[in-house]
């Protein structure tokens, strides 16, 4: 593969994307304008408004197809490569009670005001996600679903009351970044109650940048169509990595 | 009828559903909330808030209620101790007692004898009144269809806004109406279901949808009454009497003439985790007060069908449509207010699809023939492939033609993506145009075959909600809940939030509202 | 037969057909052309150009076809001139008499006596082996399809690509197939039916297509072959007879094993403005080739609808495909091979639009069952809203599943905008497979309420149908056609381009070709 | 209006923007990478990829979303603004008569390869376009429509021939810039064959951005959805504007 690369329409280094947007402009000639400046400053040149219509007496919307300028930096890209084997439930096991001489604990929730919990349910529930079963299957995993709704505090206190290795957090709106705000508090709330003897942090959702762990202040961060599977070994992977630190 | 039903089989399930809400419809019968003794007071007149509260702003109704349970419990209601203290302070308003009471100069008591009869007369007389201005508005509402005339066609098409600022969610439901819509839904912000109290005055703040405030209703409503002159016809407004304070929203619904109201007996139970009892307490009180105010409730069903699959629980659907339409007529609720909720959630890979979704749709049609059904849109499926999506509700709109649904939700391209955008909206309604402009009368041609693919399978999931209803009788509906049979959601009885808000009615218990409102069997 | 068309009329409509178009056969078979003419030497060995031309590559079989003209006329044909004059300069091949006559060596004349016997077997011996590498390719054709086999459903789905560069093409039209095309057809590049040359190579500038050339064709199927062995199905190829050089391409087509050709009556008059006797001159031979070689013609009925409004002209599409069956079955192509054209273009803002496309797609169904139909997307009404037009071609895919259409192609969502991208296509089959996959059985239900707007609207097209076809055999088909009945482009008899290329036939007219594809009647 | 405006998706200056494109890249975590990275040359930051499915084996198609970071400052909007007034038939008859005293001839074709003459029909014959009858029916305008795929020497003879006013061409190809090559070889023909006494050289076709009059040696362009009665109005205003620098 090419280390840079440009969107294909039909031609390779053609360049084509199509865009579409609302601009609080009345519809008319100037509006179209308007689109084909905005298109440009992202790139898009020549910017072919190719439809435009009135929403209203003050917004206008369209849809507009071009070649962008852009080059893609292949090597430049950034990705969360899986950075642990993925492993069967046979080997989590294996692995979990080699590491631990114990069940490990996994305390779920959904925190917030956010009461979708079938993102986590697919990760939690035996019943899992895409033909893999959740990780209440894996005999060495103790899981603990708190559901939906639940405030920071009180996941807090329920991690310590269960010794919680590991609190999986589920953020699906995003509205105003309610799944950032969320996830910040709850990271501080941990660092504040527990320090660095605080369980993984793993955050979850469809909207959610994997990069963005750091920032967040949580270990890893799942994104679209995560798999149980993923999650199982990565908590293997951490865990082991936890205990060579601290050895 | 096309799915030739055995009327026998439609009388057997009807049947089964009222054996299997008897025992629940007693319970609420015999219990109280804290937000149904609000929800009177607010009927009463009670308004405004405590702005001075360390908690932020905390509604003058929620103080005295909490003071009165205090200071004396709940069980006999909280107009008596409340008009009581009235007189006994020499107070002109509510307010005023609230405030009085919020300063700790209130002592509330259950009165007796005289004392007794002259506070529920007094609480009847305000209750009356606040009554009066729901009936007002129930009149109003009738006076403005008739001048600015009902949507030309059925489906009526209903649109959410959800930016979670009622400034914003002004423009863009007058943008919607004018582009065709006929019922505008505020959806709420997140978090709001659980929260005990109703918050106050103009929002601009929610999480993915507005919050439910008497202020919020007040303008939207202005809004819509602006715009519905502007397309010459009455553009209906939703909310959701909901949550932890269903029977109050309902009464701020009925203050401020909203059209229709989330309104589900089961909801709140499966979705919020709320405690059943409340919940059913709850559903009883504000369905009787919609019923007054001549709003259409709109059921849940659809939401069962993003947590379990829409063809293993297809039946549990129609059971539950069975039981709320039970309910709705036991709270006084006549058939053309029930907008039972079904949707288009199948799959769109499983094959055949199209036509499992048509015979579902029929099913609910035929079944309730006289209630305006309202018809949901993919949700579950939808994905960030917006063109997949914008498909997907074109087919959902077709089912809505073909099976002659009388209020269609207008499905988002978006839908799995963000709450929508101001454009989002405009080419949703673009695609309800098209198929209602395109095919309209294709209704007149479809003809499923006798004994066909669409008719065996709308037979079966009859046969399979007669199965289950049968069940439920058995076991109870409040095990039913337990054992997961809605939506996977498994809620035992004494489970859930809010538990700590019901009361049970003791031997005296006084509410002039339920009183007002209870319709001779 | 959902609409219940009357056997009468329909045979009228058969009968009125076959007589308007008496007069246009008996002048296809008493003229050829100079593509007629290259078409036969090409079936007869003839390949290559002339590459030391100064206008660009010139193929052999236009320089020996121009200078027999010029020698001794083309009314005798040029099968007799040129294998005499093979046999006269005593040349292995024609190649080698191409390079000769390129070289002014050759004098071409008419053979008389023993010599035109000589040059007649020897020319029906060289065109003979021709036709048997058309057979081979069909009995290969065959081969292969009961290998890999045909696509499991109906309609089969068409796709285009059109990128100008023939290895691009290969790219598109091999993730086409993988993601479900049972046909690729490559467009043309603008202005390639106006050369009167078929050009050669592989070509990489084509614009807005790609120039069909025997040596595209071969890279085109042999990429297919792959393809379709990879994906267990025979992928057909389709590309376009039609033009200038509709015999040549139709030859050329029968040498590649191509298996479907764009190929109508009268496309080349109206939109090409080729003049009309040279089109059905050397559309009978091209039929005459394309019944040979099993290879099913596409008619483009659906262009009238492009340039006249699709609701007031859906009778001259039916007037069309009554012509187009009749001239295809006088030149032998059987009712299989017949992929009749018709489109989806009606204005979606029409009321009712939807129903009138299914009124009109199934006549076309109705009155050719057992035709392979060819049924072509929105493509006027389509604009720069991809969306609407995503959706629009949705409907268009639902209502060939209903209609049971045989060959759908597949609407682009970019059609206003651009020959379509990689991801227009991929996400036009999603289209077409959850389409099919979601209803692929409503046909079952689908049953036009009868004297309901759909039965009455098919009655009403095909009465006008009838009408119009009384009209045109008063009048004569070549009137008609100058009138501007079809696509309401007019075109005189005597107009366009290529007349200069028709030659009345000589009594001693010889072609091999022709007579061994004639069939018997 | 303000100056300065950002894309609108539900909130004032929210700044979505919707946008949709092929990389040449084999689908997997690494594709969205590049798909955002490109996102954010586009200005998308954050940019939310929500959708991705391979298209084969070395192509992926993306959907994605977000706030785009530029501003779109109306002043700077460029647009060909209508520099004349809309005149009605009986107008511009009248005006053509002051004018010249004699009918003023229009000659139009498809040029090259192009045979889309449904967009040139529309503004000629005189069944017209959106209810406008077209330039036929206007009593002073001798109009000469040459129809499709007209070769540019073909095109100047006629236009000589019938001492056109006006030469009117359409182009609705756009693949490979057929439009703009054959525009800008038809300007350059008459250039050469005519020099300063060559007719107006208009240009029309769905695609053209009517800013680009200049740089394509025509005199004017007309784009998307244009209507008889305006090039009808454009012609006088020319017209009259060659008069007066002429005199
Ligand atoms: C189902 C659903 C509901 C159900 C939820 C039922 C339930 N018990 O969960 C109901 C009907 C109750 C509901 C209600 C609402 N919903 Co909702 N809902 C959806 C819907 C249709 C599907 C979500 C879903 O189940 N996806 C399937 C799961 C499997 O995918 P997932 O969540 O992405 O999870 C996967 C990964 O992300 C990851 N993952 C997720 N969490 C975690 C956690 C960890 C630790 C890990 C490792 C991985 C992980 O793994 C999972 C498997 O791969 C979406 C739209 C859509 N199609 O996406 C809207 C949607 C999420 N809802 C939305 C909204 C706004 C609401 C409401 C607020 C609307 C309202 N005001 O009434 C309410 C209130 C909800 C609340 N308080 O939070 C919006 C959110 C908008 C935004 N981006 O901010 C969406 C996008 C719809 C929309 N466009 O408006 N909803
Ligand atoms: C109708 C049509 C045809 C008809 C044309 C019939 C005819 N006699 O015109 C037929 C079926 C013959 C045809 C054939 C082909 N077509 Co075609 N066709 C279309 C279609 C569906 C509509 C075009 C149309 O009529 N629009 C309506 C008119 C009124 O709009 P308009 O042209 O924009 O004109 C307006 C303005 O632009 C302006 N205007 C236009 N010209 C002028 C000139 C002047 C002087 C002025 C002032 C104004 C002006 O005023 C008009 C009124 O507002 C478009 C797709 C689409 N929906 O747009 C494809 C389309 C234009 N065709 C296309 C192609 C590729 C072809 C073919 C090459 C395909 C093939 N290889 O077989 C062939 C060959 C054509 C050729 N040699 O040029 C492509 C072009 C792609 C591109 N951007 O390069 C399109 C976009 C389809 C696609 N997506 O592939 N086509
Ligand atoms: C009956 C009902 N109530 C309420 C809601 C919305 O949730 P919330 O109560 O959290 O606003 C829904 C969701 O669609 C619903 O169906
Ligand atoms: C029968 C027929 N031939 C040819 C074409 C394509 O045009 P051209 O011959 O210019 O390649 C079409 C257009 O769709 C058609 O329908």
């Amino acid at each position: 593969m090419k280390r840079h690369v440009r969107p294909y329409g039909d031609t390779t280094g053609d360049g084509m994307v199509q865009t579409s947007f609302t601009l609080p402009v009345p519809f008319g000639p100037k509006a179209d304008g308007a689109a084909r400046q905005l298109a440009n400053r992202m790139g898009i040149d020549p910017a072919m408004v190719v439809h435009s219509h009135a929403i209203g007496e003050e917004f206008t919307f369209f849809v507009v197809y071009g070649p962008v300028r852009h080059v893609v930096d292949l090597e430049q890209v950034r990705v969360v490569e899986r950075e642990y084997p993925l492993l069967s439930p046979a080997e989590v096991n294996a692995a979990v009670r080699k590491l631990l001489r114990r069940k490990l604990v996994v305390v779920g929730a959904c925190i917030g005001t956010d009461a979708h919990t079938v993102g986590i349910d697919a990760i939690l529930n035996i019943k899992g996600f895409a033909g893999e079963k959740g990780l209440e299957y894996y005999r060495e995993l103790k899981v603990v679903n708190l559901g939906a709704q639940v405030p920071v505090p009180e996941l807090v206190r329920r991690a310590r009351a269960e010794k919680a290795d590991a609190v999986l957090v589920s953020q699906v709106v995003t509205q105003r970044d309610a799944h950032l705000l969320n996830t910040r508090e709850m990271a501080a709330a941990f660092r504040e109650a527990m320090g660095a003897r605080r369980p993984l942090l793993i955050a979850g959702g469809p909207r959610f940048d994997p990069l963005a762990a750091g920032e967040l202040g949580v270990d890893r961060v799942f994104g679209r169509g995560t798999t149980p599977g993923e999650v199982a070994s990565y908590l293997v992977h951490a865990v082991r990595s936890r205990k060579e630190v601290a050895a | 009828m096309l799915l030739d039903l055995d009327p026998e089989v439609v009388a057997t399930a009807r049947r089964l559903a009222a054996r299997a809400a008897e025992p629940v419809v007693a319970i609420a019968k015999a219990h109280t909330t804290v937000s149904v003794e609000r929800a009177t007071l607010r009927l009463a007149g009670i308004t405004g808030a405590d702005s001075t509260h360390r908690a932020g702003d905390v509604p003058w109704v929620n103080r005295v209620v909490d003071t009165v349970r205090e200071h004396c419990g709940l069980e006999h209601g909280a107009a008596l101790p409340v008009f009581h203290a009235l007189r006994q302070h020499d107070l002109g308003t509510l307010t005023e007692l609230a405030e009085a009471c919020a300063a700790g100069q209130v002592r509330f008591t259950v009165p007796e004898g005289r004392d007794r009869a002259r506070a529920e007369k007094a609480a009847r007389a305000a209750v009356a009144r606040g009554l009066r201005t729901v009936d007002r508005n129930r009149a109003q509402r009738e006076k403005l269809v008739a001048r600015w005339g009902d949507p030309p066609q059925r489906p009526w098409i209903y649109l959410i806004v959800a930016t979670g600022d009622i400034d914003e969610d002004v423009v863009q439901a007058r943008n919607a109406a004018r582009a065709g819509a006929d019922v505008i839904a505020v959806i709420r912000s997140t978090g709001q279901s659980l929260l005990d109290y109703v918050p106050e005055g103009a929002t601009h703040h929610g999480f993915a949808g507005t919050y439910a405030t008497q202020e919020n209703f007040r303008i939207m409503r202005a809004a819509l009454d602006e715009v519905s002159k502007e397309v010459g016809r009455y553009v209906r407004l939703t909310n959701y009497a909901s949550g932890l304070c269903m029977p109050e929203i309902a009464v701020l619904a009925g203050l401020q003439r909203l059209d229709m109201m989330l309104n589900d007996s089961m909801y709140g139970i499966l979705f919020r985790d709320i405690n059943p009892i409340r919940t059913f307490v709850d559903q009883r009180f504000s369905r009787q007060v919609h019923a007054r105010a001549g709003i259409i409730i709109n059921t849940g069903e659809d939401n069962y069908l993003t947590t379990a699959d829409a063809v293993q629980a297809a039946h549990t659907v129609t059971v539950s449509q069975l039981l709320n339409e039970h309910f709705a007529h036991e709270a006084g609720l006549p058939d053309h207010l029930l907008g039972l909720g079904h949707a288009f959630e199948i799959d769109p890979k499983v094959p055949e699809s199209f036509r499992l979704e048509l015979a579902h749709a029929l099913l609910a049609r035929e079944l309730f023939p006289d209630a305006p059904l309202k018809w949901m849109p993919p949700t579950k499926h939808m994905t960030g492939n917006v063109f997949d999506g914008y498909l997907l509700d074109g087919f959902f709109n077709l089912a809505g033609v073909l099976t002659g649904q009388s209020i269609l939700l207008v499905g988002m391209m978006t839908e799995a993506v963000v709450t929508p955008f101001l454009s989002d909206r405009d080419l949703a309604l673009a695609n309800v145009r098209y198929v209602l402009g395109a095919a309209g009368g294709l209704r007149e041609d479809f003809r499923p075959a006798p004994d066909g693919f669409i008719v065996k399978r709308a037979h079966q999931v009859l046969g399979e909600a007669v199965d289950l209803l049968g069940r439920i009788v058995d076991d109870g509906l409040l095990n039913a809940i337990a054992d997961g049979t809605f939506g996977l959601m498994k809620r035992p009885a004494d489970g859930g939030k809010g538990a700590e808000g019901v009361v049970e009615k003791a031997a005296g218990y006084c509410n002039p509202a339920s009183e007002l409102l209870e319709v001779p069997a």
